[in-house]
């Protein structure tokens, strides 16, 4: 036990970041998920620099070698090669660009429509909620895979296709959680007192509002950045996503399921890349949700 | 004395919805109220839980548009005044000392809010006139960069009444200021209040439910009802004798400490007042102690008496005095009058 | 695998539903299956001698250029009962040659003008044009249908409760998700197709491919086809399967759009063309992905098909840098981006999508459902298309590049001068005549490097090893010819 | 409570005309049906005879407020690809979904409730790190990869579980487990967080106060709190595992709705798509009016007086 | 049977926090003797429902709670099992919260939890802890009170909760009854309706009463006894009656000196105050924790006060003897 001297301000208190990062430091889950997702993002940014070979060259003499841990596998390729006789770890690494591609662009893009209409329906209330509720509410019960995959089938898939049917289709997450988190601080007595102070209602709506939910809203994007990833990798398997030869994960993956009985590891590296990613993506996710709400709510 | 801010037949009802399967209720949480609030007064607004006091504050302060009525600063529609119009003469000062700072400001920052949106000088001036309010409410400068959280709920207090006061207000409504806080730190945003007052010539609206810290600050007291005005007096004259069954009740209920005193009988019997639900009448009847029959049918009239009032049949001269014939008159009055009102 | 056997089934899964039973109303290959299962054409051709045999028919004689003349075989009963007899023939040829029926196939049929009855057993066919290929048609695609029921449940009828005369009847079919084939008992003892020794084909559509994998290792299905050549050959290694491959009529290759509107103009542009050919190593192709069986084309058909040759014809070797070359000529040294669409071989097209970028042209992949595909060639949005095309297992050349040159919806080239050999080569009597527009059509297509023709794809089949069958080219299995070991 | 229902089913039928609307104008804007429908060797005049006599030259707003018309009148149309009644199709391949979807669903609270609820009462022991990792693992893994990893195991490896198909219950297993394994986490990590609060309530603590036992505490006064979120979720996430279903249904060929609609999409089959997103959407708003009505008979507050 | 009913000695509450060790209660002692009302009044955040929480064995899990002895007519609470405590709590001790709205479970009628601790504690059938869920609930004011027991909890008001609360702890007749600041959620008019039903009861049915409140007026007017509590430590304690004529700690002095009085202070005049804030209760606090906001401090504050009491049993911990 330390002795401790009496009077508040005498204690040297931490600051509020420092209390605040000492949080996130004592939330083992964020401290894994976060490294993880650090390391993936670095592995996709040096991509050029880390991966042996273009991942694009294909060599039919060379196909389907196996990682370097089985008897047959090379260190040339260390991950060995694809159905194409592409470097897989090559692959692998642009791969992680193309996802985290597609979960920052699509949560931006939804983001930004999801915030906008959660804020204004938050923020007053009445018709304009009521409007935004309906659009929820029709966003909601459309099937998300299945629109997604109807419209990439008539339009033709891409990455940016993708990126933007997921964008459009994925905002109501945000909507609801900053509709119900604007209301929260809508109430909140701050907001009145710059209300009298003559502050406009855009910048209260910007420099009051937001800032203070802008937590939620990172928590909100590292799970729909997950889920957009898994989306995409789900159309891609169906062949309706992102198209070859591009080396999304859930397209190698789905290249590869003609493989899995005999080499499994054509699958499983891909499919452990995305599984790995989505995890620190949620855990990180969930440790900044701890952190922000320390009861731990879903 | 004129009134330099008043308020006329001011009304504010909600709709509210009492779970899904309900139909939608209009709630009239402020009902016909009429006040003045003169220069250099503090007007003390006392009343239960619910009976509409904070919703009366955020109407005088031009935060909530009545239903009906008008309020007018200096003979003016505060509407015509604008948002910033009003900011530089009426302010206000919140319960919950944890809700009403911006938590991710700074103190200077939330404390020169005011000055930056109403663009008043540089923004080394803007610092300065926030370091002088800090001072002036007995917050050290080294507060000035420091996070809300950092602070306790006294010096949050401290912090919301500079800002309220930052614009040089002439009115600032305090609604329940030191309900959230502690006794030891009551007494220290009491005195601090009482002592602007005095040095920037203020005038309060302080709003409380305690009838003890009321009378000790207040120049004049409305005492609230279920969205009415039921009694409006002197202070001194209002505790010495209070004319409304419920403002005896709320007296009687104070609990000075005062050991062997015993706990004393209100007189009030069980019936809850239901803001969504009002009895019809008086709406203090249900739980009155001294209703007679008419008080459940006829609506009490605010009648003065010198400079105070009261909405008590007990206390209408005309009515105590009244034939069959009057009530029924009065009757249609007050009908018509409801009408108007919701 | 047991179970087939012992249950004398055959549990066979394919990838693709076809829209309709009836063999007018599909254009899938499975659909092609079906239909000679269940029903019996006027000519049989014979796979292993390609010698044509009395079906329907017993006898038939040309009458002149456009008419041909058939004796009917007598005896013969539909699955419901009806007898066979001239009328079928009649009602049958009538109503695919008429345009308002909206035959699916109309390269299977619009070469007929009409049919007459002679007698209850003889009918005459006339052919709008003098029309060679015409007894291969009727040995293949051209089935014969009840008059009676059909004109009573007309083609939706005829998917609903299909009935034929041959050797296997439908007796259970839900659209989109099986159908059962059971043995027809009372099938013509004369038939050139023998009599059924499996009582039953339970046809099952599982779309995907890996399941469809997964089900003949776990002995859930008996048979599958166009597997492809890796995973056949890693499939020989399971000791309860047998793994048979073939050649095949089918043809791949790469039409590119020339059209006057095309979305990509820069294929106009010869160069550009031949850089595409020169990009891909189809021999690489062949050796390492297509498979056993496979051999490199020059020429838009299949070398069997009658008439066709790459006799003269340009050839393209492998050459990357030449391609280059030719792009940067053409005014694309910094490469070019095109579509391409596809819709089986999803592998090769990938291959073929590496090669192209490889020598800087990118590619975006529109993979799509046959119909879908040809949708977007037929209106004319296609860049590039990797194509395969069976032919309809007709042996002729008419069935093959005609089909992409002849000024058909498919065609995205429209070289008139093209059409105009195709046109007398399909519409001559004389062999001679016919070869030698065949070659001159052929070659301009070569010359001007109108498509890519890459290889012939082989099928391999993956059966339970107790099953006895054999491979033809057609890519027809034959389940009334196959037995249990 | 009528009225409410009735405004509820209002606003089922606003919704559905939206989403029809949407549906038909984004993919009516992207494919042409004329060709599709014309199949092959159509010339032009084929495809403008078919354009006349399905009327598709007209402008496509009155194509739409005819085809809600024919569909308010029940009369769904034709599919393109199959040439069936795309109402007979529907019906046929419902019931398979909707069974998988229930059974998913069962899954998916048979093994979310206990170990959210242990999760919950134990938690920071190892049953709550065990539930976590169920749940972590079961959002990471992406459904189709865990179907594939399911079969690689159950079918080829063990041959316990036939692989494709629905012709006996033994073929429901693993699209089952794969598909309610993929919204179990949700359920569970809901009533973990659901009971804990309810654990730190007020009333609990009277509960405790009064000397009651610790499973009358958790089971009674509790759960009964905690599942009522559950309720409105699991309506949600039915409305998912439909949707979901179309990449089990199509990796086990399931010949259900979601299947249907896949291959509707690769066919272009126009009619087929909008009715099945059409129908998914409905039955989403009436499920999500179904849980609210459940919850106001779980919970009293809102409950009719 | 002694006359004390609890006996609380050397009671300490220890809070793990992320910032380190929280005392939120640190080494109290104080009885309650048997139809006695004592109350315990202090700041907010002073350890007063730690207090009562650990009584009841109720503390949050992350709360550790160490006596030297806490016995409950003289059997000790800190020995006992789970089903011991089990069956004392409720029984023949219950507890009334702060927060009527959310005390009770939104889910069950009030009859329902009315009677499920009668029939727990009494073996009782459905029919007699009806009878007497009946025969409470008019006893604490509510009329018709069989109807009553088939309404849920959110069809009450505050005030109506609030006595079912007092019902609910009454049903099996308590010896010891603890209230944790059981009117400060109400309106005024009420709070005196409930103290007053509180006070009645108590006197009527003889049971001991350990009442929690922050309220000076609440206290004088209901208690026979005060400990008045001051960052986790009782720093005075006393009859009534001495306490507030003649209080002896600066703390409770300024408590007393900081609330407008109608009568004692001047309106509109300055109050008295106690300047500074309560000192943090993470880690140790030597000597007089009062000492840094108390105007006579002196050097040896910050050593250990002696503890001084007077005949009346009027006891303080401070420096002076005297502090008037
Ligand atoms: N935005 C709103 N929507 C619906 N009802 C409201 C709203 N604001 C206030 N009310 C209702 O109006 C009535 C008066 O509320 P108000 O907050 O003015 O009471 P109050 O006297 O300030 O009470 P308290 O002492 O609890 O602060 C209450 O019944 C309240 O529920
Ligand atoms: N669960 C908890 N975790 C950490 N600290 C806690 C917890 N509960 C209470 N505390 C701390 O313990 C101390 C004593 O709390 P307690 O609730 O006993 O105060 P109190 O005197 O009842 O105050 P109040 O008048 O506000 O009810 C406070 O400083 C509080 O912050
Ligand atoms: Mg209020
Ligand atoms: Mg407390
Ligand atoms: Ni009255």
């Amino acid at each position: 036990m330390t002795d401790i001297a009496l009077s508040v301000p005498t204690i040297p208190e931490p600051s509020p970041t420092m209390r605040l990062v000492r949080r996130f430091l004592g939330q083992k889950a964020f401290v894994i998920g976060a490294g993880i997702l650090a390391v993936i993002v670095a592995l996709a940014i040096l991509a050029p620099l880390l991966a042996p070979h273009d991942p694009y060259t294909q060599n039919l003499a060379l196909r389907n070698v196996p990682p370097f841990w089985y008897q047959k596998g090379s260190w040339l390729h260390p991950l060995g090669t694809d159905q194409l006789g592409r470097d897989y770890l090559s692959r692998v690494l642009y791969g992680a660009r193309i996802s985290l591609l597609i979960g920052v662009s699509v949560v931006l893009i939804s983001g930004i429509i999801g915030t906008t209409l959660g804020l204004l329906a938050g923020y007053f209330g009445g018709k304009v909620d009521m409007a935004v509720t309906f659009l929820v509410t029709t966003r909601l019960s459309m099937p998300v895979i299945l629109v997604a995959l109807a419209v990439v089938a008539m339009v033709g898939g891409s990455l940016w296709v993708v990126i933007l049917v997921l964008g459009l289709l994925k905002w109501d997450r945000f909507a609801v959680v900053m509709r119900s988190a604007t209301q929260q601080v809508r109430s909140l007595d701050y907001v009145a007192a710059a209300e009298a102070a003559g502050a406009s209602t855009t910048r209260i709506i910007v420099r009051e509002v937001l800032p203070n939910i802008v937590p939620h809203l990172i928590v909100v994007a590292t799970l729909e950045a997950a889920s957009a990833i898994l989306l995409e990798a789900a159309l891609s398997f169906l062949g309706l996503g992102v198209q070859p030869p591009l080396p999304s994960w859930g397209l190698m993956i789905s290249e590869a399921k003609a493989y899995m009985f005999f080499s499994f590891w054509l699958i499983a590296i891909p499919g452990s890349a995305l599984a790995l990613l989505i995890f620190a993506i949620n855990l990180a996710g969930d440790g900044l949700r701890d952190v922000i709400s320390p009861e731990g709510r879903a | 004395m004129t009134a330099l801010l008043e308020a006329q037949g001011l009304t504010r009802s909600f709709g509210v919805s009492q779970g899904m399967f309900k139909a939608r209720r209009t709630l009239h949480a402020v009902n016909g109220i009429n006040l003045d609030i003169r220069k250099g007064e503090v007007l003390g607004i006392v009343g239960e839980s619910g009976c509409g006091k904070s919703t009366l504050a955020r109407m005088l302060l031009g935060l909530l548009p009545p239903t009906a009525g008008k309020i007018a600063l200096d003979g003016q529609d505060i509407h015509t005044l604008g948002r910033k119009g009003m900011a530089r003469r009426v302010q206000p000062v919140f319960q919950d000392p944890y809700s009403s700072l911006n938590p991710r400001r700074t103190i200077a920052s939330i404390v020169s809010l005011p000055l930056e949106v109403h663009g008043i000088g540089t923004a080394a001036e803007r610092r300065k006139k926030t370091l002088d309010i800090l001072d002036k409410v007995g917050l050290p400068q080294r507060f000035a960069d420091r996070y809300p959280r950092e602070l306790s709920g006294g010096q949050r207090q401290r912090v919301a009444i500079a800002r309220a006061l930052v614009m040089n207000p002439e009115i600032v409504v305090c609604d329940e200021p030191t309900s959230a806080l502690d006794v030891s730190v009551q007494s220290q945003i009491l005195n601090l209040l009482m002592d602007l007052r005095r040095e920037l010539g203020l005038t309060y609206v302080f709003i409380s439910h305690n009838l003890a810290v009321v009378e000790h600050i207040a120049t004049r007291v409305a005492v609230m009802y279920l969205g009415r005005v039921v009694e409006l007096a002197e202070t001194e004259a209002l505790f010495k004798a209070p004319r409304h069954p419920y403002t005896k009740a709320l007296l009687t209920s104070v609990l000075t400490p005062e050991p062997g005193a015993g706990i004393p009988e209100t007189g009030l019997g069980l019936a809850f007042p239901d803001p969504l639900n009002p009895p019809p009448g008086c709406p203090f009847h249900p739980r009155c102690p001294e209703r007679m029959a008419q008080c459940s049918t006829i609506t009490p009239r605010f009648t003065e008496h010198g400079r105070d009032a009261v909405a008590c049949h007990l206390h209408d001269p005309e009515l105590r005095a009244s034939t069959p014939r009057n009530v029924v008159t009065l009757n249609a009055n007050t009908a018509l009058k409801q009408k108007e009102n919701s | 695998a047991l179970a087939g056997k012992s249950d004398n089934t055959i549990r066979f899964a394919y990838d693709q539903a076809p829209e309709s039973v009836d063999p007018y109303f599909n254009n899938v290959r499975i659909g092609v299956i079906i239909g000679q299962h269940v029903w019996d054409t006027l000519v049989y051709r014979d796979p292993n001698t390609n010698e044509y045999k009395g079906q329907l028919a017993t006898a038939w004689r040309q009458i002149d250029d456009r008419t041909l003349e058939f004796d009917l075989r007598q005896g013969v009963k539909f699955h419901n009962g009806e007898e066979f007899d001239a009328d079928d023939v009649v009602y049958t040829m009538n109503f695919i040659s008429k345009p308002e029926n909206k035959v699916v196939t109309q390269a299977n049929v619009s070469w007929v003008e009409k049919a007459e009855k002679l007698d209850k057993y003889k009918v005459r066919i006339t052919t709008k044009q003098p029309f060679p290929a015409a007894i291969e048609y009727l040995s293949g695609p051209v089935v014969i249908h009840p008059n009676e029921y059909y004109e009573k449940v007309g083609p939706k009828g005829q998917n609903d409760k299909p009935v034929g005369s041959g050797p296997y009847k439908v007796t259970n079919y839900v659209p989109g998700k099986s159908i059962t084939l059971e043995k027809n008992p009372d099938y013509f003892k004369d038939s050139p197709k023998p009599q059924p020794k499996i009582a039953k084909i339970d046809i099952r559509f599982i779309p995907d491919r890996q399941t469809q994998m997964a089900e003949a290792i776990s002995g859930g299905v008996d048979f599958i086809m166009h597997v492809p050549k890796d995973q056949a050959e890693q499939l020989e290694a399971v000791p309860t399967l047998q793994v048979v491959s073939g050649e095949t009529m089918r043809i791949v290759f790469m039409q590119m759009n020339t059209l006057e509107n095309t979305p990509a103009p820069a294929l106009r542009d010869e160069r550009v063309r031949k850089a595409i050919i020169h990009a891909i190593d189809r021999e690489s192709m062949v050796k390492s992905i297509v498979g056993a069986g496979s051999r490199v084309l020059n020429t838009i058909c299949f070398p069997s098909q009658f008439g066709c040759t790459d006799e003269g014809a340009t050839k393209y070797a492998y050459d990357p840098a030449k391609s280059k070359e030719l792009l940067k000529e053409a005014g694309f040294a910094n490469g070019l981006e095109l579509d391409i669409v596809a819709y089986r071989e999803r592998n090769q097209t990938e291959a073929l999508i590496g090669y192209l970028q490889a020598v800087g042209i990118k590619t975006n992949l529109r993979f799509l459902q046959y119909a879908a595909m040809r949708e977007s060639i037929a209106a004319g949005k296609a860049n590039l298309t990797h194509q395969t095309w069976g032919s309809f297992s007709v042996n002729d050349t008419s069935a093959a590049t005609s089909n992409y040159f002849g000024f058909r919806s498919e065609d995205i080239t429209r070289d008139p001068q093209v059409r105009d050999l195709l046109t007398k080569g399909d519409t001559s009597i004389d062999p001679e005549v016919r070869k030698a527009s065949y070659r001159e059509a052929l070659k301009i297509i070569a010359d001007k490097a109108y498509a890519v023709p890459l290889y012939s794809l082989p099928v391999y089949y993956v059966a339970t090893s107790d099953l006895t069958f054999k491979a033809y080219p057609d890519e027809m299995p034959r389940f009334w010819e196959m037995s249990w070991k | 409570m009528i009225g409410y229902i009735l405004k509820r089913l209002g606003l089922a039928l606003l919704v559905a005309l939206a989403v029809s609307a949407i549906a038909f104008f984004l993919l009516r804007l992207s494919g042409d049906i004329a060709m599709a429908i014309a199949g092959e060797g159509a010339r032009e005049e084929d495809l403008a005879i078919i354009r006349q006599t399905y009327g598709l030259d007209r402008p496509l707003i009155i194509q739409y407020a005819d085809w809600l018309w024919q569909t308010l009148k029940g009369n769904f149309g034709t599919s393109i690809y199959f040439k069936t009644e795309v109402s007979k199709l529907v019906l046929d391949k419902l019931p398979t979904t909707i069974l998988l979807g229930f059974l998913a669903l069962g899954f998916a609270l048979l093994i979310s409730i206990p170990l959210g609820v242990l999760a919950a009462v134990y938690p920071n022991t190892w049953i709550d790190r065990l539930a976590l990792a169920i749940a972590v693992v079961g959002q990471a893994l992406p459904n189709f990869f865990f179907a594939l990893i399911l079969v690689m195991i159950f079918s080829i490896s063990l041959r316990w579980l036939p692989v494709s198909g629905s012709a006996t219950w033994l073929h429901f297993v693993m699209p089952t487990i794969a598909l309610g394994y993929y919204v179990a986490p949700a359920f569970m990590r809901l009533i973990r967080a659901g009971m804990i609060e309810v654990l730190s309530a007020d009333y609990i603590r009277t509960a405790r106060a009064k000397g009651l036992p610790a499973g009358k505490i958790v089971f009674k006064h509790a759960l009964r709190n905690a599942v009522v979120p559950v309720v409105a979720l699991t309506a949600v996430q039915l409305g998912f595992l439909l949707g979901g279903s179309v990449v089990i249904e199509t990796i086990f060929a399931l010949d259900g709705l979601g299947y249907l609609a896949y291959q509707s999409i690769t066919y272009k089959d126009f009619p087929v798509m909008q009715i099945i997103v059409l129908l998914l959407s409905v039955v989403y708003v009436l499920l999500t009016l179904a849980s609210d009505i459940a919850n106001a008979w779980l919970d009293p507050r809102i409950r009719v007086a | 049977m002694t006359d004390t009913i609890l006996e609380v000695d050397g009671l300490s509450v220890d809070i793990a926090t992320p910032r380190g060790t929280l005392h939120a209660v640190r080494d109290i002692s104080f009885s309650v003797r048997r139809g006695e009302t004592l109350c315990l009044v202090g700041e907010s955040g002073c350890g007063k429902s730690m207090t009562s929480l650990a009584i009841m064995d109720l503390l949050p899990k992350a709360a550790k709670r160490n006596a030297r002895r806490l016995a409950f007519a003289g059997q000790d609470l800190s020995k006992a099992s789970k089903r011991q405590i089990n069956a004392l709590r409720g029984n023949r001790m219950a507890m009334i919260f702060q927060e009527p709205m959310t005390a009770l479970n939104p889910a069950y009628t009030i009859g329902n939890q009315l009677i499920e601790a009668y029939r727990q504690h009494k073996n009782a059938s459905e029919a007699e802890a009806r009878e007497r869920a009946i025969f409470l609930l008019s006893k604490v004011g509510i009329a018709s009170a069989a109807e009553r027991l088939g309404q849920y909890p959110h069809q009450l008001s505050g005030g109506l909760r609030q006595r079912v609360m007092i019902a609910m702890a009454l049903m099996c007749g308590p010896e010891l009854l603890i209230a944790d600041e059981p009117t400060t959620a109400l309106d005024v008019t009420i709070q005196a309706q409930i103290l007053r039903l509180l006070a009645d009861l108590q006197r009527e049915l003889g049971i001991a009463m350990l009442l929690i409140t922050h309220d000076l007026g609440i206290v004088a007017r209901i208690a026979d006894r005060v400990a008045v509590m001051y960052a986790g430590q009782i720093v005075e304690e006393g009859p009534t009656a001495s306490l507030f004529q003649s209080p002896k700690h600066p703390y409770t002095q300024g408590l007393i000196d900081c609330i407008p009085v109608p009568g004692r202070t001047v309106p509109g005049g300055r109050l008295g105050v106690i300047p500074g804030v309560v000192p943090s209760l993470v880690g140790d606090i030597r000597g007089c924790s009062f000492r840094d906001r108390c105007s006579r401090t002196q050097p040896i504050c910050s050593q250990a006060p002696p503890v001084y009491e007077t005949p009346d049993g009027q006891r303080w911990r401070c420096i002076l003897e005297d502090a008037a």
